[in-house]
């Protein structure tokens, strides 16, 4: 049941908030009041398309890319604006769309200087983040991914605090030396998967195209003889691995994973509350997202030959992260820490391969923006209160600030993954999928150990900032929450809850895709039994429509069925083929 | 040795003697003078090439024309040079020795072709009667090489406003 | 008796947007005299409209099939005619530049914008030249042009000085140039462009040093014109020195015309050699341009000089695509992949169309994104700086965006084009160049080319810095503001994002650039 | 007929190249560069036309006479700038000509 609305509606999702900010530019830029209550309502807006894409979506649908538009863009390169949402893809919408408001609330006094241009950076970085999750399209991905920087550029150039620039021109040139070698490595995939005429940047053609080759790789290194095949997959034998870690670079940069995190502490200490709820909320999930939806699935091969360095790596980057933010007396450098210590388990849950691990990984990236998100503006409201960072310029805020402390605290525990909060879920079924699968013990366990570091780290910042005595008199005179800030923080700690206590409908929306990421992580790359045939992972998208029209609305064809969704792993009668 | 020889040897030592003169005297005006010699003896190559045309041409306008110029600048100018004609400096000496090894690699080049000392289609006594004659360089001018031609005579257009306007006193 | 040559009137095609050029630089010279009022804004639109008919004509060109005409002379092929759209193009935003610059400093006068359709003319000419000789002529026609124009301000020493430096580089280029064509000549007995890819081969048999040392030399001339590392000491001097409009248009118009030239000149050279020696050369060309340009930038406090590094770091990848066109046929995809050496991902076919293609579009990205970025600080300079000595400091940009939020902006723009990041022409530009580049076998130096343009991100930040998170100095001088200027700006600021985001019809004609002449 | 052979007027013309290029990056005096120049240009002709002679051929004949009239355009505003900056300067030294900073 398709509605011609539908493929039209992540159109208005990606740009409702740009049109805003065409608007925006028209107010004057006296009338900060007026700027504001404008970008709200804008955010607003966009958050309605997201719930509408989300009301359209069917997460029991078998067809992968729901709400799907195409458009011809430039045809020589193959190059077309192809934009559809999967499972995981739709809660990163819907997340992106939730935080939008959110943001403009956090920074309704925060900021106060230049708020026109503020306000426009904001929309546009908010169309740039939804682009890049929807897009379908390779280099339309690869250009909102860049397009991303340049507004979160001046969020933090402009507006953060004294170190600005620094941290500013560092996020941007880490991005950019990771994303620039993934272009080449991009190209390089796009002269592999399909032959000259056909070739595409479209996800579609480069997927299923280097899906062969890579099908080829993996039968002939089993067989021990890479010698006699095809050239594309001589070619893939060679450049399969550099194109791998071109894009796990990239990716990396973003995600942050050890040990090129290091612009991460500096980009969060700098940036105003908004910079750091965005960064943390959703941009650092395009680098785990671009695992997911990239590097993995296009270089299965590749990526099972690397699992056990990232796992390592992605084992460290928790151990480090928490071990520094043991050391931290700065609180911001402290939940940035944490970051980099959460989405470690992110990619160690990816990188297990197993059903457990991929649904902990993808619950825990809308975890880690949930909470995090809410942390980074909890403290947004302290730090606009004192202007300072370190834990010992606080102490007893409990009793000047109750109700702060206690929407403080239910955060903290969803960082600390105590059960009942979302943080629970994700991080135990990421351990779980580690456990069971085939990365040595140690990693799983060392990961596990570190659950106890993170709650130490939380806590005893909370036990610092919040209780015993008031050590500062500055600190006597905080007033509590507003109302305004009250409205920006209660839909996060609901977010909390309700993904701690009901997962499922969440859940139910990720299976699907965690079961193709599975299939196609496994299938490829030869772990998977070798008779079931291409057309189970295959991707499957409207074709490009013919010229000087619109993509019609047919509707998609159906696909062969998937597990129906509601449970977490998926077993081989599920996956197999369906006959008709 | 033939007459040719006599004169080929001549001119050659003259041209590159006048030619080192140029950029080894410290005078100007030295150089400039040095020059026109080394273009003389030049135009003396020429004739030995059969090229009596250029040959006049390289007396009338490089010889007469242009170095008039060089010298009424100099003139105009009032220069006179003290001091070292060079200073020694890295990128000097990089570039002198980057000469010789041009000039190496070009001698060797050029003994390694194939010449005899005859000029094969010299027999040919109509073609030699007419070759680098002005007529024939006129008639070939005319017809054939017009594009260029053209080219040329905007290229002077362009040299005298380009003269005029960085001569002009201040803008 | 004369065998007169008969000319169809169709072989003009190729000389009309220059005769177009000519004609219009001759009304201005004569407006001089005739017409001088004390508001002299009509020359630059006299210039422009010039440049604009012109421009017309050479894009009714490019729909032509290739063709040698002139008697052999001259090419009329797409890939020339859309150069020289993109000159006319070029011409007409620094004309628009060139009025409010000079209006500031009251030396607006014909010659100068006559001067500029001269050297476009040349350009345009020296595109299609298909003859070293010819080359030669145009070449110098373009070169007097624009020596003139370096030297056309005389207050204070450094236009003089900027215009001898590039009077003398650029001869002594144009003397190697020359000498590399007699000896080609000798060894095949031919200047044209088209007979000497015949006749290379047979003369490699007997005559191959004189064929090196003929190739090396033509290359180096070019070398000199392009601006490439080690031949690359004039240009940031002389960028430095000229008047910012001329700067523009040279670092976009000279560069362009030199680049096809130099396309295809070494297009005819390359026949009969051995093709690893060409691949070579220009491998380590492309290398040490962009490596070197990029380094060079960086510590530069001065942005016109930093824009003059950076024109040769982007020399540099347009050398990348040029050494796309001569990778030897015989690399194999298992070869080992040294920097300098070309590893196809598969064994592929002929990519030559899409280089074409590639080199062009960067060209215009280039064209569109140079000429802004030298116009914000011709906008922005003034005249009053001139005796300080720190005109162009990045200090000079502090706070501009909240001086002059547009301007800003539209710089912005051009810095993030020029540092390849979308949605910008200079995206799109790297995406064509580099994907071409991929695609003939050079990843390794495409790699290069990519990190090092990192290191070209951060100076282009670090304008962007200055302008958007600095505060405003207390002395800043209030701008000269004219509305040709302002026009140029802005129609090169929506150049630059809207050919990053629709390049549309651009690209799509661009694709008949693949019909090189003698390929 | 015997006659000197080629490669003497070759090696001449590469002698003179040589000389002029020496001069061109050794000297101090910006006319006296300039000169240098002129050299360069002339071996180029002393080339065109020893090979013209070899081969009996037109071509190396008319590239002389273009390049004369180029090296006369050059001349005219090669000598109109030098004039400039002496007028600026006082000097045509080439190492007094760098006010600019690297």
């Amino acid at each position: 049941m398709t509605s011609v609305y539908d493929s039209r509606i992540l159109n208005l999702v990606i740009f409702s908030p740009l049109f805003f900010a065409a608007l925006l530019v028209f107010l004057p830029k006296t009338e900060k009041g007026q700027i504001r209550a404008f970008t709200f309502v804008g955010m607003l807006l966009n958050l309605a398309t997201c719930a509408w894409a989300w009301a359209r979506f069917l997460p029991t649908s078998p067809v992968e890319y729901q709400l799907e538009y195409r458009m011809r863009w430039i045809d020589e390169l193959g190059l077309s604006y192809h934009v559809g949402v999967d499972g995981l893809a739709m809660t990163l919408v819907l997340l992106t769309g939730i935080l939008g408001p959110l943001v403009v609330l956090a920074s309704w006094t925060y900021v106060d200087e230049r708020v026109k241009e503020f306000h426009l950076a904001l929309l546009v970085l908010q169309t740039a983040m939804l682009g890049a999750v929807c897009a379908l399209d390779v280099l339309l991905f690869y250009v909102f991914f860049e397009a991303m920087l340049i507004p979160m550029y001046l969020l933090i150039g402009v507006w953060g605090a004294e170190e600005r620039q620094m941290a500013a021109t560092k996020f941007f040139l880490y991005t950019l030396v990771g994303s620039l070698l993934m272009l080449v490595a991009l190209l390089a995939a796009y002269f592999l998967a399909a032959p000259p005429g056909a070739r595409s940047f479209d996800y579609a053609t480069l997927y299923n195209g280097l899906m062969s080759l890579n099908r080829e790789v993996a039968a002939c290194t089993a067989a021990g003889d890479c010698a006699s095949v095809s050239a594309g997959a001589q070619a893939m034998v060679r450049w399969g691995p550099l194109m791998f870690l071109a894009f796990a670079l990239a990716f990396a940069i973003k995600v942050p994973m050890f040990p090129v995190h290091t612009w991460l502490p500096d980009a969060h200490v700098q940036a105003p509350v908004a910079g750091s709820m965005i960064l943390a909320g959703v941009m650092l999930k395009m680098g785990t997202f671009g695992f997911w939806r990239f590097a993995v699935p296009l270089f299965p091969v590749a990526a099972r030959q690397y699992q056990v360095p990232i796992g390592i790596l992605a084992v460290i980057g928790i151990v480090y992260g928490a071990l520094m933010c043991l050391a931290q007396k700065d609180i911001k450098k402290l939940i940035a820490y944490s970051s980099v210590s959460h989405l470690g388990y992110c990619m160690l849950g990816m990188f297990a391969f197993t059903g457990e691990g991929a649904t902990g990984s993808a619950y825990q990236m809308l975890n880690h923006g949930v909470s995090t998100g809410a942390l980074f503006l909890l403290f947004g409201f302290l730090y606009e209160r004192r202007h300072a960072r370190l834990m010992s310029d606080y102490g007893g805020i409990a009793k000047v600030m109750p109700v702060f402390t206690a929407f403080f605290l239910v955060v903290t525990f969803s960082s600390i993954a105590v059960p009942g909060t979302n943080g629970f879920v994700g991080e135990f079924l990421v351990l779980l999928g580690t456990f069971k699968s085939n990365l040595p013990m140690w990693i799983a366990v060392a990961a596990t150990t570190c659950v106890i570091l993170g709650a130490a780290y939380m806590l005893w910042m909370v036990q610092k900032v919040f209780f015993g005595t008031v050590t500062h008199q500055e600190n006597l005179g905080l007033r509590d929450l507003n109302a305004r800030e009250v409205l920006a923080a209660v839909p996060l700690l609901v977010l909390i809850a309700v993904m701690g206590l009901r997962p499922q409908p969440v859940l139910d929306l990720l299976n699907p895709a965690t079961e193709r990421f599975l299939a196609r992580a496994n299938y490829a790359s030869g772990k998977a039994d070798p008779g079931s045939e291409d057309a189970r992972v295959r991707v499957r998208v409207r074709s490009l429509p013919p010229k000087a029209a619109v993509a019609e609305v047919t509707p998609p064809q159906p696909l062969p069925r998937f597990m129906p969704a509601g449970r977490l792993t998926p077993t081989a009668a599920a996956l197999a083929p369906q006959t008709p | 040795m033939s007459a040719e020889q006599v004169l080929f040897w001549a001119f050659a030592v003259g041209t590159i003697g006048s030619a080192v003169g140029v950029i080894f005297v410290r005078n100007p005006v030295a150089s400039a003078m040095s020059l026109v010699a080394s273009f003389f003896f030049l135009a003396g190559i020429y004739v030995l090439l059969w090229a009596h045309t250029i040959a006049v041409l390289q007396v009338l306008v490089y010889a007469g024309a242009i170095m008039v110029l060089f010298l009424f600048v100099i003139m105009l100018l009032s220069l006179n040079d003290t001091g070292p004609i060079a200073q020694v400096s890295l990128s000097r000496v990089a570039g002198a020795l980057a000469t010789a090894a041009l000039l190496v690699a070009l001698v060797q080049a050029f003994r390694k072709l194939p010449g005899s000392g005859t000029v094969e289609w010299a027999t040919d006594a109509g073609r030699l009667a007419s070759v680098g004659t002005s007529k024939q360089l006129g008639a070939v001018l005319y017809t054939q090489w017009l594009f260029p031609f053209e080219a040329v005579s905007l290229l002077l257009l362009v040299a005298i406003v380009g003269a005029v306007v960085v001569a002009k006193s201040r803008i | 008796m004369l065998n007169t040559p008969s000319f169809t009137l169709a072989e003009f095609m190729t000389v009309v947007p220059a005769a177009v050029l000519v004609v219009g630089a001759i009304v201005l010279m004569l407006s001089e005299v005739f017409l001088s009022t004390a508001n002299r804004t009509y020359m630059a639109i006299v210039g422009v409209l010039a440049s604009v008919v012109a421009g017309l004509f050479a894009l009714a060109n490019a729909f032509e099939p290739a063709r040698l005409v002139l008697q052999g002379f001259a090419v009329l092929d797409p890939f020339s005619s859309f150069m020289t759209v993109m000159v006319c193009l070029g011409t007409a935003l620094a004309c628009l530049l060139a009025s409010g610059f000079l209006k500031h400093r009251n030396a607006e006068r014909g010659e100068f914008y006559a001067l500029m359709l001269f050297a476009a003319a040349g350009m345009s000419l020296l595109a299609a030249s298909n003859e070293f000789i010819t080359l030669f002529i145009n070449l110098e026609v373009l070169s007097v042009a624009t020596y003139a124009l370096t030297a056309f301000l005389r207050r204070g020493p450094r236009p003089a000085e900027a215009g001898f430096k590039y009077f003398i580089l650029g001869a002594f280029a144009a003397a190697l140039l020359l000498y590399g064509a007699a000896l080609l000549y000798g060894a095949t007995g031919t200047t044209r462009l088209s007979d000497l890819a015949g006749l290379l081969p047979g003369a490699m048999a007997t005559k191959a040093g004189l064929v090196y040392a003929g190739f090396g030399l033509v290359l180096a001339g070019f070398a000199f014109k392009v601006a490439a590392v080690p031949f690359h000491m004039w240009t940031p001097d002389v960028y430095e020195g000229a008047p910012t409009p001329v700067t523009a248009l040279m670092s976009v118009g000279v560069k362009a015309a030199a680049f096809v030239a130099l396309v295809r000149t070494f297009l005819a050279l390359t026949h009969g050699l051995d093709p690893q020696v060409p691949f070579a050369l220009f491998s380590l060309l492309a290398l040490l341009t962009m490596v070197a340009g990029n380094l060079l930038a960086m510590p530069q406090r001065n942005v016109k000089r930093m824009l003059a590094y950076s024109s040769i770091a982007h020399a540099g990848y347009l050398l990348l695509g040029v050494t796309a066109l001569f990778v030897p046929p015989s690399a194999k995809a298992g070869d080992a992949g040294g920097v300098l050496s070309a590893t196809p991902l598969l064994a592929a076919g002929a990519v030559n169309a899409s280089v074409y293609k590639g080199i062009l579009f960067y060209l215009l990205g280039y064209t569109v994104t140079s000429i802004g970025a030298f116009g914000t600080l011709a906008a922005i300079e003034r005249r009053e700086d001139e005796t300080r000595g720190n005109t162009w400091d990045l200090e000079r940009l502090s706070g501009l965006a909240q001086r002059q939020p547009g301007w800003a902006a539209a710089m912005a723009a051009f810095m993030l084009s020029l540092a390849g990041v979308p949605p910008t022409v200079g995206f799109l530009g790297k995406l064509f160049l580099f994907s071409a580049a991929v695609d003939a076998g050079l990843i390794w130096l495409a790699v290069v080319g990519v990190l090092s343009s990192v290191a070209g991100t951060y100076y282009y930040l670090r304008v962007v810095v200055y302008m958007f998170m600095r505060p405003a100095p207390a002395d800043a001088p209030a701008p000269f503001r004219h509305w040709t200027t302002e026009v140029a700006l802005v129609a090169s600021a929506i150049a630059t994002v809207a050919l990053g985001i629709v390049p549309g019809p651009v690209a799509e004609w661009l694709s008949r650039a693949g019909m090189v002449f003698g390929n | 007929m015997p006659v000197v052979p080629t490669v003497n007027y070759l090696i001449l013309a590469a002698a003179l190249f040589c000389v002029g290029m020496l001069g061109v990056l050794i000297r101090r005096n910006a006319l006296v560069v300039f000169m240098c120049i002129e050299l360069m240009l002339n071996a180029a002709n002393l080339t065109f036309l020893a090979f013209a002679r070899e081969r009996g051929d037109v071509t190396g004949h008319i590239s002389p006479f273009f390049i004369i009239a180029v090296a006369a355009a050059e001349a005219a505003v090669g000598l109109a700038i030098v004039i400039s900056v002496f007028r600026n300067r006082g000097t045509v030294n080439i190492e007094e000509i760098q006010s600019m900073k690297h």
